[in-house]
């Protein structure tokens, strides 16, 4: 690729100390490897940022990628990027150590004779290509994940040009319910889009918008701005929840109807009934002919529905009557884990809640007449393919940017067609299910080698560029093609564009590519379009969706707030990181409630056999409150039989799977229209008698009223927050003055705001810390004692928690109950302690006070007595129980260093220091320009990534700086974790706020608190609890 | 008249015929002979172990930490807890030795020597565990104020360094006081070796003669060591306590940790001379020395000791009913009823419980009970700092990080390894050294024997 | 070293032919009549014709020959003399990949430390100058310079498009994060780390050792030596400023 | 010079004779004795013995040095801990004290072998294991005509036995 030539510099070399791979007690660096050309942008020891976009998922948030050397080190999001605005989620944060993967193919791979895989050339691996798909052109297809328009595009061409039978793009999360029901309720087929922003009542009927649904990063950041407490609207806004679970986004609502699995869309009816009523008294436009909702929606009184769905009819009633006079409402229909057969009734009535309340084109936009990508295949296209496979008559199976051998539901039979395949060609940088079975790997780069775009919505396009040179002979998958095309004969080729695919992503931008480059694309969103109700919404039976298979609980299987689809299972991080809700990490278990746990005679740990029509797997029994009765929860993404950290490979025995995978437990079942229906089964649980130890990071979820994760009753804040937008006359409840635990000297104490009641829980920022400070991953067994290694943990409390006291040995305590939330969600890391306790008992002054007030730790210092960590109370701090930094950086990925952090070596304390590194590059830049570091000069990972802002650095000594601000408008809000030991933090936290459910909405929209709400109490009150 | 010719006089003095040698030195040397088949394999299993917890350790330097049994938050385990044990053991010799001298109480002399020399065999296994326990052993000297070309100090604020100075201290005062005491005795096994041993003794006694001269730079250096030492003893224990008391952790910071520890250690202390002495005096026949009235002495100590210990158990639970504080409450609650409450059990019985019989005359002067009981007061030892460490460790401030810690085999390998260690050096320490201070038993023989015959005139 | 042999056995060579023409000489003088005309002493390279010269002028009667070819001003006499130095072993430091004299560039032609380590000054790593750096100039200098085996090694490198590896002298630990750019910044000279280098054919790190009171000597590059400047020039001593 | 000497069986004989011998003017005796008996080491030298200026001077170098040692330490290189100030005397109590108690043990030591001349390499004549066992000795040097009454003496006071182990 000629083109490529000018990125020439971007080749692995090391300057000094720049390769950082060596341990922090070792020092190997003895030979100095200067560049054979320098190119001008790169300074050996300073960063440079490309702009680019994130492919982990189809939302496309766009990124800055840091890179030193010529080797990206770290993620962050594109502040640019209407997506995303800078922030971007764990998923996106881990994705950086898929180009480091120790699993990469290194080579082109051809199966041979005896079935085990062997090198090729490019040449000859194409040419092979070529001559197989010009046997028999139309048995060609290419099957593969949603991709850039210029790549979509481009597989297209080919297609037309080799004239080969089809191409289908594969999601396993497509949701092709709601697409089906916006061509049934708007006569538009496609995604509609939702933009909360200002949005005041937000129903979410099991859609889980901040996890894995459409766009997370972006519905977090709207939802939680426009629930800011600054503002009335604010105070106002409220967020109900419908759904069999209590899942993370769920903690986040005020109100909690745990409907029964697949009745969202009654719930839905139910609330535009009273809704619409309620609109039309007031005159109100709902959105579609009066007459038409009426009379479809008439049915559908609370009362009816309360019994098919369990939710109290007041509840609803009251629901509805708010939602009507809500300003801005929206309801968000069901995601995919909650796809029934019934799927498109539920989304499509959750799209006539959206047009009773007025919600389209203000807060839910029509999908666009053209969409920039072929829509995803439905179940139905699917099993076509597979029959034609069956049938022979796919010749060559091109598989892209998917892995349906694993996500595909085995009773497809998709994985026994391939044998049928004359050639299957699988493009993918790592080994999947899929490569398994795949008689040519041709290794794709990874997104951070390739060239591409991708497009999020209409007017929203981000650029994907290379920012390091291919690691191994890879290859993109869109030159792989012109390649073939070309070697297929020029009659072929020349129906292709010429040059190599960077040329084709190029051209496809007008205007000047080094300005898109600079920007990361084009970000021009176009408006909401809106939409009316059509008659044809009255043909869909809207039912509760009946199960298949017996068993007393619906088998509910949500995508993975990290593993996404199963995509996440290779990247450690993702593994390591514990589940928002569960803590729970490198396993799968099976979430049921205690009533059924009872029933079962399980316990928390104990493995049971889950068994449906499509199969039978083990998981690890995990009883919570949070559950209905009536379902039992296994998170989709765990069970990959391949992969170093997917599989138990690194137990030293390769392809055993890890944990249950859900998908293989639900039956091929098509909803309405076609679409792929993941809620479609019952599940018999019996206990196996086994036993596993959890892999469990949070034991308890009860606080026992210690000041931890406090909340606040909206009632209580009222008149306080009225007097005051933000820093008002009235002082912060600040317990001690950590703006003065610095040197006197000194102009600068760091401090942070957390808000607690922006946390939502999502984990973001422990990854974020976790690959900007080289924290390695340590696998599930050091997991089960505990000995992760991650600096910054999520807490998550329910509630302030019982001071009651269990005998024996608690597996774990849960304190959540059905229909109630109470979650505060409280990252917790190094408060850089004022009065630090680890401080004076470290022997070696290993650990410090420095000068401005940073609590320092210096491993090359330490020996490992560990006594500041039994003195500390916050236990933030991590021990190198083994060389972890030799033992779990399998070559490449000691590449992804960052050069300006330690490796820590075995036997040495670690903690956050808010990212010093960072501080002190700014200070670097602010001498040089003589000047003090600005206010949001410095920002650690984790509030950089934060993608709701919960966290807010700066330097307390300044009175204007936005750590500060924060805080004080926080008013009674702010309180500083276990401060009657008087360890003077200079973390403040804000407490979560309660707003009750049942505040009444008077006719001028403004919120009145009926009643003080049973678990509020301020934090004062807490203290001493 | 003039006086005879010194020759006459010589020629006048008939030398009265030789008396055999005195009883007691026979009978306490002959200790020092020979050796029986049992002892050498006593000595060879001993040698063993020490090299198999050897193996372990070398093991776990090169592997990391990570093979003990430590979880999140529970960072010190089974090596400070025995470390802990060891110091305590370490006690009742110099107790026995520096306080009982100074209060002139004789009873001592029949297991002083025994008493000191496994004080400092204690303090060399205790301190052995500082150095297994860091995380970076190749780099503990980092702990030490030698000057350095870093220019950087150490943190004496530190308990951890009070440590450091508090057990150097005591082994190397213990060691003196040891040997100090021992110089007459090597003077006699001198004066009856032969061969090497003679070699080793005539170096060993400095050649000492027993002139006055001698006697009186002797006793009076006695009893200065007795007066340093007196406190030292009661410090060392309670500097160890601040290890704990110094920190915040619930069920740690607690007042009453110094003098606790101390009984503690004096507890311990003369469970393990118990232990060891029983057997031994039976084996060399030495009953006539160490009498059923040292035995009956010493569990007079155990008992007060005992009855110390369990005050300091209730103290602490009431203080932390009282107090208010949930999580010393928690913390407490815990350790009765949590996930340690069999260890908390055996500790409250063994140290609280059990003694109390020693109430009876019939149990103080009943050999093989005291014997068990001893076993069982050091069983009893070992868990109540087992309880106060991990307990303490594992029920935080931060219900979140709550953890679960239970030892790995390395750990009790090398347990095993320090009891190995520390009866190593006892066993080798019977069969090279008077095991009762001879001299010290001829001073009070010799009063006898000065009163029986009721003085010249 | 490899390069260096075949220019040994050439010195060797020209001096056997000397002594051996003066035996020659003086066995003709013995003979007495018809004495033979001495033979005169032939260079084989530039750098040869530059000693012979210099041998010339210090005794008139030596009677030497400079073929023409040889007879040319590069490599200057002092190119040919640092190349020489930077590749005697024994002197101190190691024999680098390329005989590099700083002597040559940094001292003798004053080329400043910053146009070839060239970003010192804005980052905290000192650049190693790239392949193309030095060919910038020396891919300008005429072709006789090719005799100079450390020219045809840097030409090997640059068409094999491979980077030279270069030994490292001064190394820090990879748990001390130092700042060139800062103490530029601060008016530190490289020399006060590095050393005369200006005077180094080959560079090696120059021994200081500083005596504190009541302590053990610090040996250059150690923490001890560091915080000595650091506390004479009032920077900042707290800790996380080099350990992080 | 000739050496007489008597061996006795309890120390008060061996206190009285040494008393009266000195009392004679015969100063330069010396005990032998198997057990510690002040009455014995008070009859040949009245005075305390001087150790306790040894213990005194380590103990009082140790407390010193303690406290020097950490203060400058401390302060040699200033570095915040937990907001404490930098010379804070109650950690350092600790230090101090060990250090006397370290150094004044051994000084006592030092004080033992100088004041008790230990080692000592030189055997006196009159010196045999039976004063190691149950026996006392006298040993007195005295002029060649003092011998009968030395002699005379310690027989005197019940010697169970006299010889002359020096002519």
């Amino acid at each position: 690729m000629p083109e490529l030539d000018r990125r020439d510099f971007l080749k692995l070399v090391g300057v000094g100390a720049g390769g950082a791979a060596a341990a922090g007690c070792s020092d190997h660096v003895e030979k100095l490897i200067p560049y054979v050309v320098q190119p001008e942008v790169i300074t050996p020891g300073m960063p440079v940022f490309y702009a680019s976009t994130c492919r982990e998922c189809p939302a496309a948030c766009g990124l800055h990628v840091r890179t030193r050397e010529g080797r990206p080190i770290k993620l962050e999001g594109n502040p640019d990027h209407p997506v995303n605005r800078g922030a971007l989620c764990g998923r996106g944060q881990a994705s950086i150590g898929r180009t480091y993967h120790p699993d990469r193919f290194r080579k082109p791979q051809r199966r041979g004779a005896a079935g085990a895989l062997e090198d090729v050339s490019w040449k000859e691996a194409t040419a092979a290509l070529a001559a197989k798909i010009a046997e028999r052109p139309g048995g060609t297809w290419v099957l593969g994940g949603a991709t850039g328009p210029s790549l979509s595009d481009l597989i297209d061409r080919f297609v037309g040009a080799v004239g080969a039978g089809g191409r289908l793009v594969y999601e396993p999360l497509s949701h092709d319910a709601l697409r089906e029901a916006s061509r049934a309720v708007f006569g538009a087929a496609g995604l509609p889009i939702f933009d909360l922003s200002g949005a005041d009542y937000v129903v979410d009927l099991g859609a889980d918008c901040f996890e894995t649904w459409l766009s997370p990063i972006e519905h977090q950041r709207q939802v939680l701005e426009a629930r800011d407490l600054a503002s009335a609207e604010g105070r106002a806004a409220r967020m109900v929840y419908v759904g069999p679970r209590l899942s993370m986004t769920a903690g986040n609502a005020d109100e909690w109807l745990p409907a029964k699995a697949g009745s969202e869309g009654l719930v839905a009816l139910a609330l535009a009934n009273v809704a619409l009523a309620r609109r039309q008294a007031a005159g109100q436009p709902v959105g579609g002919d009066a007459g038409l909702l009426a009379a479809l929606l008439a049915p559908y009184t609370p009362e009816k529905v309360a019994e098919p769905t369990g939710v109290d009819a007041a509840a609803l009633r009251r629901v509805g009557e708010q939602l009507a006079l809500a300003k801005r409402p929206v309801a968000l229909p069901p995601g995919p884990g909650l796809a029934s057969s019934r799927a498109v009734a539920a989304s499509a009535a959750a799209l006539i809640l959206d047009a009773v309340l007025g919600a389209v084109g203000r807060s839910v936009g029509l999908p666009p007449e053209t969409p920039a990508t072929p829509e995803p295949a439905n179940l139905a296209a699917l099993e076509a393919l597979v029959a034609a496979m069956n049938a022979g008559r796919v010749s060559v199976l091109l598989i892209h940017d998917s892995n349906p051998v694993y996500s595909l539901p085995p009773q497809l039979g998709f994985r026994d067609a391939l044998a049928k395949v004359g050639l299957v060609v699988a493009f993918a940088s790592g080994p999947d299910e899929t490569t398994e079975l795949a008689g040519l790997v041709l290794p794709d780069h990874t997104p951070l080698e390739s060239w591409g775009d991708a497009s999020s919505r209409p007017g929203v396009r981000g650029v994907v560029q290379p920012t390091i040179r291919p690691l191994f002979d890879t290859q993109a998958f869109g030159d792989v093609l012109l390649d073939t095309a070309r070697a297929m004969g020029d009659a072929v080729g020349a129906k292709l564009p010429q040059g190599s695919f960077r040329g084709v992503v190029e051209a496809s931008w007008g205007g000047s590519f080094d300005a898109v480059l600079a920007r990361g694309g084009s970000f021009a969103p176009a408006p909401l379009r809106g939409g009316a109700v059509q008659a044809g919404a009255a043909k869909l039976a809207f039912r509760v969706p009946e199960l298949v298979g017996e068993g007393e609980h619906a088998l509910y299987a949500p995508p993975s707030p990290l593993l996404y689809d199963g995509r996440g299972a290779a990247l450690p991080w993702l593994q390591e990181t514990p589940d928002p809700v569960t803590k729970i990490s490198w396993q799968s278990w099976l979430e049921l409630s205690h009533a059924s746990a009872e029933a079962l005679g399980v316990e928390a740990g104990d493995v049971v056999a889950i068994e449906t029509p499509a199969g039978r797997a083990e998981a690890i029994a995990f009883p919570r409150g949070g559950i209905r009765d009536d379902v039992v929860a296994l998170a989709v993404g765990q069970g990959h039989s391949v992969g170093l950290y997917a599989s138990h490979q690194n137990d030293g025995r390769p392809g055993e799977a890890r944990g249950a995978s859900a998908i293989a437990l639900l039956p091929s079942v098509r909803d309405e229209a076609g679409g792929r229906a993941w809620l479609v089964s019952k599940a018999r649980i019996t206990r196996t008698g086994g036993h596993a130890r959890l892999a469990l990071m949070q034991k308890s979820d009860n606080k026992r009223g210690r000041q931890l994760g406090d909340a606040v009753a909206l009632a209580a804040l009222e008149g306080d927050a009225h007097a005051s937008g933000h820093a008002g006359p009235h002082e912060v409840r600040r317990p001690f003055a950590a703006a003065a635990d610095a040197t006197d000297g000194s102009a600068y104490r760091w401090g942070m705001t957390i808000d607690v009641d922006k946390c939502t829980g999502c984990s973001a920022c422990t990854i974020a810390c976790s690959i900007e400070n080289n924290i390695p991953t340590v696998g599930e067994e050091q997991v089960v004692r505990s000995r992760l290694m991650s600096w910054l943990r999520i807490e998550r409390w329910i509630g302030d928690g019982t001071q009651e006291l269990r005998a024996g040995r608690p597996p774990y305590d849960d304190h959540e109950q059905l229909g109630r939330i109470d979650v505060r969600n409280s990252p917790m890391l190094c408060q850089q302690c004022g009065a630090a306790p680890c401080e004076p008992v470290c022997p070696v002054l290993a650990t410090y006070h420095a000068p401005e007030g940073l609590n320092g730790m210096i491993y090359n210092r330490c020996i490992g007595t560990r006594y500041c960590s039994n003195n500390c109370p916050y236990k933030v701090r991590r021990f190198n129980w083994f060389d972890y930094a030799i033992h779990n950086w399998p070559d490449p990925m000691p590449l992804m260093l960052n050069p300006d952090v330690t490796v820590r070596c075995q036997g040495v304390m670690e903690k956050c220091t808010f990212c010093v590194q960072r501080i002190d590059l700014a200070r670097q830049t602010a001498k040089n320009e003589g000047r003090p570091i600005a206010d949001g000069e410095v920002t650690p990972a984790c509030a950089q990534t934060c993608p709701s802002h919960a966290i807010v650095f700066g330097n307390l000594r300044d009175e204007g700086s936005a750590a500060v601000r924060t805080a004080e408008a926080g008013g009674v809000r702010a309180y500083h974790a276990l401060h009657t030991l008087n360890t003077r933090p200079s973390i403040s936290y804000l407490a979560r706020v309660i707003r009750d459910p049942s505040s009444r909405i008077d006719e001028d929209g403004g919120h009145a608190e009926a009643g003080h709400h049973a678990n509020a109490m301020t934090p004062s009150q807490e203290g001493t609890a | 008249m003039t006086p005879p010719p010194p020759e006459a006089v010589a020629a006048m003095i008939r030398p009265a015929p030789r008396r055999p040698d005195s009883r007691i030195n026979r009978d306490i040397l002959s200790v020092m002979e020979g050796a029986s088949l049992g002892y050498w394999v006593l000595l060879a299993s001993a040698v063993l172990m020490v090299h198999v917890a050897g193996a372990i350790w070398i093991y776990q330097v090169y592997e990391g930490l990570g093979i003990a049994g430590y979880v999140h938050p529970v960072f010190w385990g089974v090596y400070i807890v025995t470390f802990v044990f060891w110091v305590g053991i370490a006690h009742a010799g110099t107790l026995i030795s520096a306080i009982l001298y100074l209060f002139r109480a004789k009873w001592r002399n029949a297991i002083n020597r025994s008493a000191e020399a496994m004080t400092v065999f204690a303090v060399l296994t205790a301190a052995q565990f500082l150095g297994i326990h860091v995380g970076r052993i190749w780099k503990s000297y980092f702990i030490l104020p030698y000057p350095n070309q870093r220019a950087l100090w150490v943190n004496f604020k530190s308990p951890l360094l009070w440590d450091t100075f508090a057990i150097s201290t005591y082994a190397t005062i213990s060691a003196v006081f040891l040997y100090i005491g021992m110089i007459p005795d090597l003077a006699i096994a001198r004066d009856r070796a032969v061969g090497w041993r003679k070699v080793l003794y005539g170096a060993l006694a400095l050649g000492w003669q027993g002139t006055s001269r001698h006697w009186k730079a002797h006793t009076r250096s006695v009893l200065h060591l007795s007066g340093l030492a007196t406190p030292l003893v009661l410090s060392v224990h309670s500097v160890v306590s601040w290890d704990f008391a110094m920190a915040l952790v619930p069920g740690w910071h607690t007042t009453i940790f110094g003098p606790y520890f101390v009984a503690g250690a004096i507890f311990s202390g003369f469970a393990m001379v118990l232990t060891m002495m029983i057997p031994v005096r039976r084996i060399f026949g030495l009953e006539e020395y160490i009498t059923d009235y040292h035995l009956e002495n010493m569990s007079r100590f155990l008992l007060l000791t005992s009855i110390i210990v369990g005050y300091a158990y209730a103290s602490e639970y009431f203080m932390a009913w009282y107090s208010g504080v949930e999580a010393e409450q928690t913390s407490f609650w815990m350790r009765a009823f949590g996930p340690y409450w069999i260890s908390t059990w055996i500790m409250i019985l063994c140290n609280a419980v059990f003694p109390q019989i020693l109430w009876f005359k019939r149990v103080r002067t009943h050999v093989p009970t005291l014997f068990v009981l001893s076993v069982l007061v050091n069983v009893g030892m070992w868990f109540e700092r087992y309880v106060i460490i991990i307990t303490g460790l594992s029920r935080e401030y931060n219900p979140s990080t709550w953890g679960i810690y239970t030892p790995s085999w390395y750990e009790l390998g090398i347990l095993a390894g320090s009891f190995a260690f520390f009866s190593m050096f006892f066993l080798v320490f019977l069969k090279l050294f008077p095991v009762i201070a001879i001299a010290e038993m001829k001073e009070l023989a010799i009063h006898e024997k000065a009163h029986r015959q009721g003085g010249a005139h | 070293m490899r390069s260096t042999r075949p220019r040994r056995r050439l010195l060797l060579a020209t001096l056997g032919v000397a002594v051996a023409s003066g035996i020659a000489l003086g066995v003709a003088g013995l003979w007495g009549e018809g004495a033979v005309a001495a033979e005169p002493l032939v260079a084989t390279s530039v750098c040869e014709a530059h000693a012979l010269k210099a041998r010339k002028a210090e005794d008139p009667s030596l009677e030497i020959e400079i073929p023409p070819n040889f007879d040319m001003p590069w490599p200057t006499r002092a190119a040919c003399l640092s190349h020489e130095a930077a590749l005697d072993p024994n002197t101190p430091g190691p024999v680098q990949p390329i005989p590099f004299s700083h002597k040559h560039h940094a001292g003798l032609y004053g080329v400043d430390c910053q146009y070839c380590h060239s970003g010192t000054d804005r980052s905290p790593a000192a650049g190693v100058p790239a392949v193309e750096t030095c060919m910038g100039c020396h891919s300008l200098f005429p072709p006789s310079y090719d005799e100079l085996s450390g020219i045809r090694t840097l030409k090997e490198y640059w068409e094999r498009k491979q980077s030279i590896p270069w030994i490292q002298i001064h190394r820090l630990p990879e748990y001390v994060q130092f700042r060139h750019n800062r103490h530029l910044e601060a008016g530190v000279d490289c020399q006060a780390c590095h050393g005369a280098v200006q005077d180094m054919d080959k560079v090696h790190l120059v021994p200081d050792t500083h005596w504190w009171p009541w302590l053990l000597p610090t040996q250059k590059l150690e923490m001890g030596w560091c915080i000595n400047c650091h506390r004479q020039n009032g920077a900042s001593q707290d800790c996380l400023t080099c350990h992080y | 010079m000739p050496t007489l000497l008597g061996v006795y069986e309890r120390p008060d004989q061996v206190a009285e004779v040494a008393t009266r011998l000195r009392a004679r003017g015969y100063t330069d005796l010396e005990t032998y004795s198997p057990a510690p008996f002040a009455e014995v080491d008070d009859a040949v030298d009245e005075k305390p013995s001087r150790v306790r200026v040894f213990t005194l001077i380590g103990g009082l170098t140790g407390v010193v040095t303690g406290y020097a040692m950490t203060i400058w330490m401390a302060n040699d290189w200033p570095i915040m801990l937990g907001g404490k100030p930098f010379s804070s005397i109650p950690p350092y109590t600790i230090i101090g004290f060990e250090l006397t108690i370290l150094f004044g043990g051994l000084l006592t030591v030092l004080g033992l072998f100088l004041v008790g001349g230990l080692p000592s390499l030189h055997r006196d004549k009159a010196y045999s294991p039976r004063f190691s066992a149950e026996e006392f000795g006298v040993a007195v040097r005295c002029q060649d005509r003092d011998v009968s009454e030395v002699d005379a003496l310690l027989r005197g006071h019940g010697a169970e036995e006299v010889s002359l182990v020096e002519a």
